[in-house]
Protein backbone atom coordinates (compact mmCIF):
# COMPACT_ATOMS: atom_id res chain seq x y z
CA UNK A 1 0.00 0.00 0.00
CA UNK A 2 1.10 3.66 -0.99
CA UNK A 3 0.11 6.88 0.31
CA UNK A 4 -0.49 9.16 -2.34
CA UNK A 5 -2.02 12.84 -2.77
CA UNK A 6 -4.02 12.98 -4.98
CA UNK A 7 -5.56 16.50 -7.21
CA UNK A 8 -8.58 16.73 -8.99
CA UNK A 9 -9.00 19.29 -11.41
CA UNK A 10 -12.48 20.65 -13.49
CA UNK A 11 -15.04 18.29 -13.39
CA UNK A 12 -13.23 15.75 -11.82
CA UNK A 13 -13.26 17.99 -8.75
CA UNK A 14 -16.65 19.21 -8.96
CA UNK A 15 -17.41 15.69 -8.65
CA UNK A 16 -14.94 14.54 -5.39
CA UNK A 17 -16.24 17.72 -3.51
CA UNK A 18 -12.30 18.51 -2.59
CA UNK A 19 -9.71 19.38 -4.85
CA UNK A 20 -6.99 17.35 -2.82
CA UNK A 21 -6.89 14.40 -1.01
CA UNK A 22 -4.70 11.82 0.52
CA UNK A 23 -5.36 8.37 0.19
CA UNK A 24 -3.95 4.55 0.89
CA UNK A 25 -3.89 2.85 -2.19
CA UNK A 26 -2.55 -0.62 -3.65
CA UNK A 27 -1.41 1.12 -6.95
CA UNK A 28 1.37 0.37 -9.29
CA UNK A 29 1.08 2.85 -11.86
CA UNK A 30 -1.20 5.98 -12.59
CA UNK A 31 -3.54 4.35 -14.11
CA UNK A 32 -4.32 2.50 -10.94
CA UNK A 33 -4.28 5.66 -9.01
CA UNK A 34 -7.23 6.61 -11.66
CA UNK A 35 -8.81 3.41 -11.15
CA UNK A 36 -9.11 3.22 -7.35
CA UNK A 37 -10.10 6.94 -7.74
CA UNK A 38 -13.32 6.45 -10.16
CA UNK A 39 -15.72 7.04 -7.74
CA UNK A 40 -14.08 10.10 -6.07
CA UNK A 41 -13.74 11.58 -9.50
CA UNK A 42 -16.78 10.20 -11.36
CA UNK A 43 -14.95 10.05 -14.35
CA UNK A 44 -17.04 7.62 -16.95
CA UNK A 45 -14.38 8.78 -19.46
CA UNK A 46 -11.88 6.01 -20.62
CA UNK A 47 -8.41 6.81 -19.08
CA UNK A 48 -7.23 7.54 -22.53
CA UNK A 49 -9.40 10.91 -22.48
CA UNK A 50 -7.89 12.03 -19.77
CA UNK A 51 -3.80 13.05 -18.81
CA UNK A 52 -2.27 12.80 -15.56
CA UNK A 53 1.09 14.00 -14.06
CA UNK A 54 3.34 12.88 -11.15
CA UNK A 55 4.81 15.67 -9.28
CA UNK A 56 4.32 18.16 -11.83
CA UNK A 57 5.35 16.31 -14.88
CA UNK A 58 3.25 15.57 -17.01
CA UNK A 59 3.25 11.11 -16.87
CA UNK A 60 1.93 7.94 -19.16
CA UNK A 61 -0.37 5.99 -17.73
CA UNK A 62 2.06 3.24 -16.52
CA UNK A 63 4.37 5.20 -14.73
CA UNK A 64 5.09 3.97 -11.63
CA UNK A 65 4.19 5.82 -8.83
CA UNK A 66 5.85 5.79 -5.31
CA UNK A 67 4.82 6.12 -1.81
CA UNK A 68 4.41 10.38 -1.01
CA UNK A 69 4.06 11.31 -5.03
CA UNK A 70 1.35 14.11 -5.37
CA UNK A 71 -0.92 12.28 -8.44
CA UNK A 72 -2.51 15.17 -11.01
CA UNK A 73 -5.88 13.89 -12.28
CA UNK A 74 -6.47 16.50 -15.41
CA UNK A 75 -10.39 15.44 -17.12
CA UNK A 76 -10.63 16.27 -20.79
CA UNK A 77 -8.90 19.30 -21.56
CA UNK A 78 -10.41 22.27 -23.54
CA UNK A 79 -8.15 25.43 -23.62
CA UNK A 80 -8.89 28.19 -26.38
CA UNK B 1 20.40 51.76 -31.78
CA UNK B 2 18.70 54.30 -30.18
CA UNK B 3 16.05 55.06 -32.64
CA UNK B 4 15.50 50.95 -33.06
CA UNK B 5 15.57 50.54 -29.47
CA UNK B 6 12.94 53.01 -29.03
CA UNK B 7 10.58 51.91 -31.97
CA UNK B 8 11.58 48.08 -30.81
CA UNK B 9 11.44 48.21 -27.26
CA UNK B 10 11.22 44.57 -26.16
CA UNK B 11 13.06 42.31 -28.67
CA UNK B 12 13.17 39.00 -27.28
CA UNK B 13 15.40 35.81 -27.11
CA UNK B 14 12.73 33.15 -25.80
CA UNK B 15 8.68 32.71 -26.95
CA UNK B 16 6.77 33.32 -23.60
CA UNK B 17 3.49 31.74 -22.61
CA UNK B 18 1.26 33.23 -19.45
CA UNK B 19 -1.80 32.85 -17.88
CA UNK B 20 -4.07 35.92 -16.68
CA UNK B 21 -7.10 36.41 -14.54
CA UNK B 22 -7.32 39.62 -16.22
CA UNK B 23 -8.24 41.20 -19.70
CA UNK B 24 -5.89 40.28 -22.16
CA UNK B 25 -3.93 43.40 -23.13
CA UNK B 26 -3.69 42.57 -27.00
CA UNK B 27 -2.39 45.75 -28.43
CA UNK B 28 0.20 45.61 -25.71
CA UNK B 29 1.42 42.31 -26.40
CA UNK B 30 1.03 42.64 -30.15
CA UNK B 31 3.41 45.44 -29.30
CA UNK B 32 5.90 43.18 -27.71
CA UNK B 33 6.45 41.35 -30.62
CA UNK B 34 7.48 44.17 -33.06
CA UNK B 35 11.24 43.19 -34.51
CA UNK B 36 12.76 45.56 -37.04
CA UNK B 37 13.48 41.95 -39.54
CA UNK B 38 9.74 40.84 -39.11
CA UNK B 39 7.44 41.72 -42.29
CA UNK B 40 4.87 39.30 -41.68
CA UNK B 41 2.67 38.95 -38.20
CA UNK B 42 -0.23 36.87 -37.34
CA UNK B 43 -2.45 36.37 -34.18
CA UNK B 44 -5.12 34.76 -33.71
CA UNK B 45 -7.57 34.86 -30.48
CA UNK B 46 -10.24 32.98 -29.44
CA UNK B 47 -13.51 34.68 -28.01
CA UNK B 48 -16.31 33.70 -26.33
CA UNK B 49 -19.41 33.18 -28.55
CA UNK B 50 -23.11 33.02 -27.49
CA UNK B 51 -23.59 29.33 -28.62
CA UNK B 52 -22.34 25.99 -28.77
CA UNK B 53 -23.51 23.00 -29.86
CA UNK B 54 -27.38 24.25 -29.86
CA UNK B 55 -27.27 25.60 -26.43
CA UNK B 56 -27.29 29.40 -25.60
CA UNK B 57 -24.25 30.43 -23.96
CA UNK B 58 -24.08 33.23 -21.84
CA UNK B 59 -20.66 33.08 -20.05
CA UNK B 60 -17.37 30.66 -20.08
CA UNK B 61 -15.38 29.77 -17.22
CA UNK B 62 -12.18 28.73 -17.59
CA UNK B 63 -9.57 26.55 -14.87
CA UNK B 64 -6.04 26.00 -15.91
CA UNK B 65 -3.47 24.20 -13.87
CA UNK B 66 -0.67 27.24 -14.08
CA UNK B 67 2.22 25.07 -14.07
CA UNK B 68 2.12 22.52 -16.69
CA UNK B 69 0.16 24.99 -18.69
CA UNK B 70 3.99 27.06 -18.84
CA UNK B 71 5.40 24.28 -19.17
CA UNK B 72 3.41 22.32 -22.09
CA UNK B 73 3.25 25.88 -23.64
CA UNK B 74 7.17 26.27 -23.76
CA UNK B 75 7.18 22.53 -25.42
CA UNK B 76 4.06 23.71 -28.22
CA UNK B 77 6.13 27.03 -28.84
CA UNK B 78 9.57 25.04 -29.28
CA UNK B 79 7.77 22.90 -31.70
CA UNK B 80 6.23 25.61 -33.47
CA UNK B 81 9.88 27.26 -33.84
CA UNK B 82 11.12 24.15 -34.75
CA UNK B 83 9.13 23.80 -37.90
CA UNK B 84 8.13 26.80 -38.85
CA UNK B 85 11.05 29.34 -38.15
CA UNK B 86 9.44 32.80 -36.78
CA UNK B 87 11.15 35.37 -34.88
CA UNK B 88 8.69 35.84 -32.09
CA UNK B 89 5.72 34.00 -30.52
CA UNK B 90 3.40 34.95 -27.45
CA UNK B 91 0.45 33.23 -26.10
CA UNK B 92 -1.91 34.45 -23.00
CA UNK B 93 -4.75 32.17 -21.92
CA UNK B 94 -7.21 33.87 -19.57
CA UNK B 95 -8.82 31.85 -16.53
CA UNK B 96 -11.94 32.54 -14.35
CA UNK B 97 -15.44 33.97 -15.60
CA UNK B 98 -15.48 35.49 -19.08
CA UNK B 99 -18.60 37.10 -20.63
CA UNK B 100 -19.57 36.95 -24.55
CA UNK B 101 -16.64 38.78 -26.92
CA UNK B 102 -14.45 38.51 -24.28
CA UNK B 103 -11.01 37.27 -25.21
CA UNK B 104 -10.24 33.55 -23.92
CA UNK B 105 -7.07 32.85 -25.83
CA UNK B 106 -4.38 35.17 -27.18
CA UNK B 107 -1.56 33.90 -29.83
CA UNK B 108 1.15 36.35 -31.26
CA UNK B 109 3.48 35.25 -34.22
CA UNK B 110 5.93 37.56 -36.05
CA UNK B 111 8.20 36.04 -38.62
CA UNK B 112 9.95 37.36 -41.99
CA UNK B 113 7.75 36.11 -43.78
CA UNK B 114 3.97 35.68 -43.55
CA UNK B 115 3.68 31.55 -44.54
CA UNK B 116 5.51 31.00 -40.73
CA UNK B 117 3.80 33.42 -38.91
CA UNK B 118 0.47 31.62 -40.26
CA UNK B 119 1.41 28.11 -39.82
CA UNK B 120 3.00 28.58 -36.65
CA UNK B 121 0.07 30.75 -35.06
CA UNK B 122 -2.09 27.89 -36.31
CA UNK B 123 -0.25 25.14 -34.90
CA UNK B 124 0.10 26.80 -31.67
CA UNK B 125 -3.80 27.14 -31.09
CA UNK B 126 -3.97 23.69 -32.22
CA UNK B 127 -1.94 22.05 -29.90
CA UNK B 128 -3.04 24.56 -27.10
CA UNK B 129 -6.38 23.01 -27.34
CA UNK B 130 -5.74 19.40 -27.19
CA UNK B 131 -1.96 19.61 -24.85
CA UNK B 132 -2.66 22.20 -22.03
CA UNK B 133 -4.39 21.56 -18.58
CA UNK B 134 -7.19 23.88 -19.18
CA UNK B 135 -10.89 23.37 -19.01
CA UNK B 136 -13.86 25.41 -19.52
CA UNK B 137 -17.25 25.16 -18.47
CA UNK B 138 -20.33 26.93 -20.27
CA UNK B 139 -22.91 28.76 -18.73
CA UNK B 140 -26.33 28.47 -20.23
CA UNK B 141 -29.07 31.15 -20.50
CA UNK B 142 -31.54 28.37 -18.83
CA UNK B 143 -29.20 28.55 -15.79
CA UNK B 144 -27.77 25.05 -16.84
CA UNK B 145 -24.08 24.68 -16.76
CA UNK B 146 -21.30 22.07 -18.48
CA UNK B 147 -17.80 21.33 -18.87
CA UNK B 148 -16.75 21.36 -22.75
CA UNK B 149 -14.99 18.03 -23.77
CA UNK B 150 -12.19 18.37 -25.36
CA UNK B 151 -11.92 18.68 -29.53
CA UNK B 152 -9.84 15.46 -30.12
CA UNK B 153 -12.31 13.65 -27.92
CA UNK B 154 -15.42 14.98 -29.40
CA UNK B 155 -13.56 14.27 -32.83
CA UNK B 156 -12.45 10.60 -32.13
CA UNK B 157 -15.68 10.14 -30.08
CA UNK B 158 -16.02 8.29 -26.66
CA UNK B 159 -15.07 5.16 -27.82
CA UNK B 160 -11.41 6.10 -28.77
CA UNK C 1 -30.21 43.58 -27.25
CA UNK C 2 -29.37 46.80 -25.05
CA UNK C 3 -26.37 44.98 -23.89
CA UNK C 4 -25.48 43.61 -27.24
CA UNK C 5 -26.03 46.43 -29.10
CA UNK C 6 -22.89 48.33 -26.29
CA UNK C 7 -20.97 45.48 -26.39
CA UNK C 8 -20.90 44.92 -30.38
CA UNK C 9 -21.14 48.12 -31.55
CA UNK C 10 -20.76 47.81 -35.50
CA UNK C 11 -22.34 44.86 -36.54
CA UNK C 12 -21.97 45.20 -40.51
CA UNK C 13 -23.82 43.31 -43.26
CA UNK C 14 -20.57 43.93 -45.94
CA UNK C 15 -17.21 42.93 -45.83
CA UNK C 16 -14.77 46.23 -47.03
CA UNK C 17 -11.47 47.08 -48.04
CA UNK C 18 -10.21 50.45 -47.92
CA UNK C 19 -7.12 52.39 -48.77
CA UNK C 20 -5.47 55.03 -46.22
CA UNK C 21 -2.50 57.13 -45.99
CA UNK C 22 -2.46 57.24 -41.90
CA UNK C 23 -1.29 54.89 -39.44
CA UNK C 24 -3.89 51.75 -39.47
CA UNK C 25 -5.68 52.01 -36.42
CA UNK C 26 -5.60 47.98 -35.73
CA UNK C 27 -7.30 48.19 -32.21
CA UNK C 28 -10.06 49.67 -33.27
CA UNK C 29 -10.59 48.01 -36.68
CA UNK C 30 -10.30 44.26 -34.41
CA UNK C 31 -13.57 46.08 -32.37
CA UNK C 32 -15.41 46.48 -35.46
CA UNK C 33 -15.57 43.09 -36.16
CA UNK C 34 -16.47 41.75 -32.32
CA UNK C 35 -19.68 39.54 -32.87
CA UNK C 36 -21.49 37.90 -30.19
CA UNK C 37 -21.34 34.59 -32.66
CA UNK C 38 -17.64 34.63 -33.29
CA UNK C 39 -15.36 32.65 -31.74
CA UNK C 40 -12.16 32.53 -33.87
CA UNK C 41 -10.56 35.97 -34.98
CA UNK C 42 -7.54 35.93 -36.99
CA UNK C 43 -5.55 38.76 -38.38
CA UNK C 44 -2.70 39.34 -40.50
CA UNK C 45 -0.69 42.37 -40.67
CA UNK C 46 2.23 43.12 -43.68
CA UNK C 47 4.98 45.07 -41.24
CA UNK C 48 7.94 47.13 -42.76
CA UNK C 49 11.45 44.93 -42.65
CA UNK C 50 14.75 46.12 -42.37
CA UNK C 51 16.18 43.77 -45.14
CA UNK C 52 14.72 42.33 -48.46
CA UNK C 53 17.10 40.02 -50.96
CA UNK C 54 20.03 41.45 -49.37
CA UNK C 55 19.36 45.22 -49.11
CA UNK C 56 19.09 47.12 -45.96
CA UNK C 57 16.25 48.80 -46.69
CA UNK C 58 14.98 52.03 -44.50
CA UNK C 59 11.49 52.89 -45.81
CA UNK C 60 8.74 51.51 -48.25
CA UNK C 61 6.44 53.66 -50.47
CA UNK C 62 2.83 52.45 -51.40
CA UNK C 63 0.93 53.80 -54.10
CA UNK C 64 -2.41 52.54 -54.77
CA UNK C 65 -4.55 53.06 -57.69
CA UNK C 66 -7.67 53.37 -54.98
CA UNK C 67 -10.65 53.27 -57.28
CA UNK C 68 -9.90 49.28 -58.25
CA UNK C 69 -8.50 48.38 -55.04
CA UNK C 70 -11.48 48.67 -53.43
CA UNK C 71 -13.16 46.97 -56.80
CA UNK C 72 -10.78 44.03 -56.68
CA UNK C 73 -10.59 44.09 -52.99
CA UNK C 74 -14.35 43.09 -52.81
CA UNK C 75 -14.44 40.75 -55.45
CA UNK C 76 -11.26 38.53 -53.22
CA UNK C 77 -13.21 38.99 -49.61
CA UNK C 78 -16.29 37.86 -51.58
CA UNK C 79 -14.28 34.87 -52.97
CA UNK C 80 -12.97 33.79 -49.80
CA UNK C 81 -16.37 34.22 -48.10
CA UNK C 82 -17.56 31.46 -50.65
CA UNK C 83 -14.82 29.68 -49.89
CA UNK C 84 -14.50 29.31 -45.99
CA UNK C 85 -17.79 30.85 -44.61
CA UNK C 86 -16.88 33.68 -42.02
CA UNK C 87 -19.50 36.15 -39.84
CA UNK C 88 -17.16 39.50 -41.07
CA UNK C 89 -13.74 40.53 -42.70
CA UNK C 90 -12.15 43.96 -43.45
CA UNK C 91 -8.63 44.71 -44.95
CA UNK C 92 -7.19 48.43 -44.87
CA UNK C 93 -4.12 49.19 -46.98
CA UNK C 94 -1.72 51.80 -46.13
CA UNK C 95 -0.09 53.97 -48.53
CA UNK C 96 2.45 56.62 -48.61
CA UNK C 97 5.58 56.42 -46.79
CA UNK C 98 6.40 53.92 -44.17
CA UNK C 99 9.18 53.47 -41.49
CA UNK C 100 10.48 50.66 -40.39
CA UNK C 101 7.82 48.66 -38.33
CA UNK C 102 5.03 50.82 -39.82
CA UNK C 103 1.81 48.11 -40.51
CA UNK C 104 1.41 48.64 -44.69
CA UNK C 105 -1.81 46.26 -44.50
CA UNK C 106 -4.10 44.83 -41.93
CA UNK C 107 -6.23 41.82 -42.55
CA UNK C 108 -8.97 40.72 -39.39
CA UNK C 109 -11.29 37.89 -39.99
CA UNK C 110 -13.89 37.07 -37.14
CA UNK C 111 -15.85 33.67 -37.72
CA UNK C 112 -17.64 31.08 -35.52
CA UNK C 113 -14.22 28.57 -35.51
CA UNK C 114 -10.71 29.05 -36.31
CA UNK C 115 -10.15 27.24 -39.50
CA UNK C 116 -12.36 29.69 -41.72
CA UNK C 117 -10.87 32.49 -39.97
CA UNK C 118 -7.34 30.96 -40.67
CA UNK C 119 -7.75 30.09 -43.97
CA UNK C 120 -9.70 33.01 -45.41
CA UNK C 121 -7.42 35.57 -43.75
CA UNK C 122 -4.20 33.67 -45.45
CA UNK C 123 -6.25 33.55 -48.70
CA UNK C 124 -6.96 37.35 -48.56
CA UNK C 125 -3.46 38.01 -48.06
CA UNK C 126 -2.26 35.98 -50.90
CA UNK C 127 -4.81 37.31 -53.60
CA UNK C 128 -4.23 41.33 -52.39
CA UNK C 129 -0.54 40.89 -53.14
CA UNK C 130 -1.25 39.74 -56.61
CA UNK C 131 -3.96 40.98 -57.62
CA UNK C 132 -4.50 44.57 -56.27
CA UNK C 133 -3.37 47.39 -58.19
CA UNK C 134 -0.66 48.49 -55.26
CA UNK C 135 3.00 49.08 -56.13
CA UNK C 136 6.08 49.28 -52.99
CA UNK C 137 9.32 51.33 -53.70
CA UNK C 138 12.17 50.13 -51.16
CA UNK C 139 14.32 52.77 -50.23
CA UNK C 140 17.56 51.65 -49.26
CA UNK C 141 20.12 52.62 -46.60
CA UNK C 142 22.22 53.38 -49.51
CA UNK C 143 20.37 55.83 -50.85
CA UNK C 144 19.45 53.89 -53.91
CA UNK C 145 15.51 53.27 -54.26
CA UNK C 146 13.65 50.32 -56.62
CA UNK C 147 10.26 49.55 -57.22
CA UNK C 148 9.43 45.82 -55.97
CA UNK C 149 8.30 43.37 -58.33
CA UNK C 150 5.20 41.37 -57.24
CA UNK C 151 5.59 37.96 -56.04
CA UNK C 152 3.80 36.01 -58.69
CA UNK C 153 6.66 37.50 -60.61
CA UNK C 154 9.40 36.72 -58.66
CA UNK C 155 7.91 32.64 -58.66
CA UNK C 156 7.71 32.49 -61.91
CA UNK C 157 10.78 33.85 -63.42
CA UNK C 158 11.17 36.73 -66.10
CA UNK C 159 10.53 34.20 -68.72
CA UNK C 160 6.68 33.93 -68.04
CA UNK D 1 -6.43 56.02 -85.54
CA UNK D 2 -7.36 56.64 -82.20
CA UNK D 3 -7.12 58.81 -79.09
CA UNK D 4 -6.55 57.22 -75.84
CA UNK D 5 -5.91 58.45 -72.61
CA UNK D 6 -3.17 56.52 -70.90
CA UNK D 7 -2.56 56.58 -67.15
CA UNK D 8 0.99 55.86 -65.99
CA UNK D 9 1.23 54.15 -62.43
CA UNK D 10 4.41 53.47 -60.06
CA UNK D 11 7.48 52.70 -62.23
CA UNK D 12 5.97 53.83 -65.76
CA UNK D 13 5.20 56.93 -64.14
CA UNK D 14 8.71 57.27 -63.25
CA UNK D 15 10.14 55.94 -66.67
CA UNK D 16 7.17 58.22 -68.48
CA UNK D 17 7.66 61.56 -66.42
CA UNK D 18 3.84 62.09 -66.37
CA UNK D 19 1.10 60.34 -64.64
CA UNK D 20 -1.51 60.86 -67.87
CA UNK D 21 -1.37 61.77 -71.36
CA UNK D 22 -3.55 61.50 -74.41
CA UNK D 23 -2.33 59.87 -77.57
CA UNK D 24 -3.07 59.53 -81.16
CA UNK D 25 -2.52 55.74 -81.67
CA UNK D 26 -2.98 52.83 -84.40
CA UNK D 27 -4.21 50.30 -81.96
CA UNK D 28 -7.15 47.75 -81.81
CA UNK D 29 -6.41 46.13 -78.20
CA UNK D 30 -4.89 47.20 -75.18
CA UNK D 31 -1.85 45.15 -75.83
CA UNK D 32 -1.20 47.20 -78.89
CA UNK D 33 -1.68 50.64 -76.18
CA UNK D 34 0.96 48.88 -74.34
CA UNK D 35 3.47 47.93 -77.31
CA UNK D 36 2.89 51.25 -78.93
CA UNK D 37 3.47 52.88 -75.52
CA UNK D 38 7.12 50.77 -74.50
CA UNK D 39 9.27 53.89 -75.27
CA UNK D 40 6.96 56.05 -72.98
CA UNK D 41 6.36 53.37 -69.90
CA UNK D 42 10.07 52.19 -70.48
CA UNK D 43 8.77 48.77 -69.64
CA UNK D 44 11.01 45.32 -70.57
CA UNK D 45 8.56 43.49 -68.46
CA UNK D 46 6.14 41.03 -70.56
CA UNK D 47 2.76 42.32 -70.78
CA UNK D 48 1.76 39.46 -68.94
CA UNK D 49 2.99 40.61 -65.70
CA UNK D 50 1.54 43.87 -66.10
CA UNK D 51 -2.07 44.85 -65.67
CA UNK D 52 -4.57 46.76 -67.20
CA UNK D 53 -7.69 48.79 -67.41
CA UNK D 54 -9.81 50.51 -69.35
CA UNK D 55 -12.35 53.28 -67.70
CA UNK D 56 -11.66 51.67 -63.95
CA UNK D 57 -12.70 48.27 -65.38
CA UNK D 58 -10.14 45.19 -64.86
CA UNK D 59 -9.40 44.53 -68.64
CA UNK D 60 -7.64 41.47 -70.46
CA UNK D 61 -4.98 42.13 -73.00
CA UNK D 62 -6.83 41.03 -76.18
CA UNK D 63 -10.40 43.70 -75.00
CA UNK D 64 -10.41 46.05 -77.74
CA UNK D 65 -10.45 49.96 -77.53
CA UNK D 66 -12.23 52.40 -79.02
CA UNK D 67 -11.98 56.34 -79.34
CA UNK D 68 -11.93 58.39 -76.11
CA UNK D 69 -10.77 55.48 -73.97
CA UNK D 70 -8.72 55.96 -71.02
CA UNK D 71 -6.19 53.38 -70.47
CA UNK D 72 -4.66 52.09 -67.21
CA UNK D 73 -1.21 50.57 -67.15
CA UNK D 74 -0.42 48.77 -64.43
CA UNK D 75 3.36 47.51 -63.84
CA UNK D 76 3.50 43.89 -61.86
CA UNK D 77 1.66 44.39 -58.64
CA UNK D 78 3.23 44.20 -55.23
CA UNK D 79 1.01 45.23 -52.43
CA UNK D 80 0.66 44.16 -48.68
Amino acid sequence: MKTITVRYFAMFREHAGVSEETLTLNAATVKDVFECTRDRHGSTEPNGHCKVAINDHMADWDTAVSDGDIILLFPPVAGG
Amino acid sequence: MGILSCCFPQLRAVDVIEVTDSVIDTAALQRSLKNPAAGGYCAFEGWVRNENEGHVVERLEYEAYEPLVIVEGEKVLAEARALFPFLDARCVHRVGMLELGECAVWIGVASAHRDEAFKACRFIIDKIKVRLPIWKKEHYANGDSGWVNCERCAAHGIAE
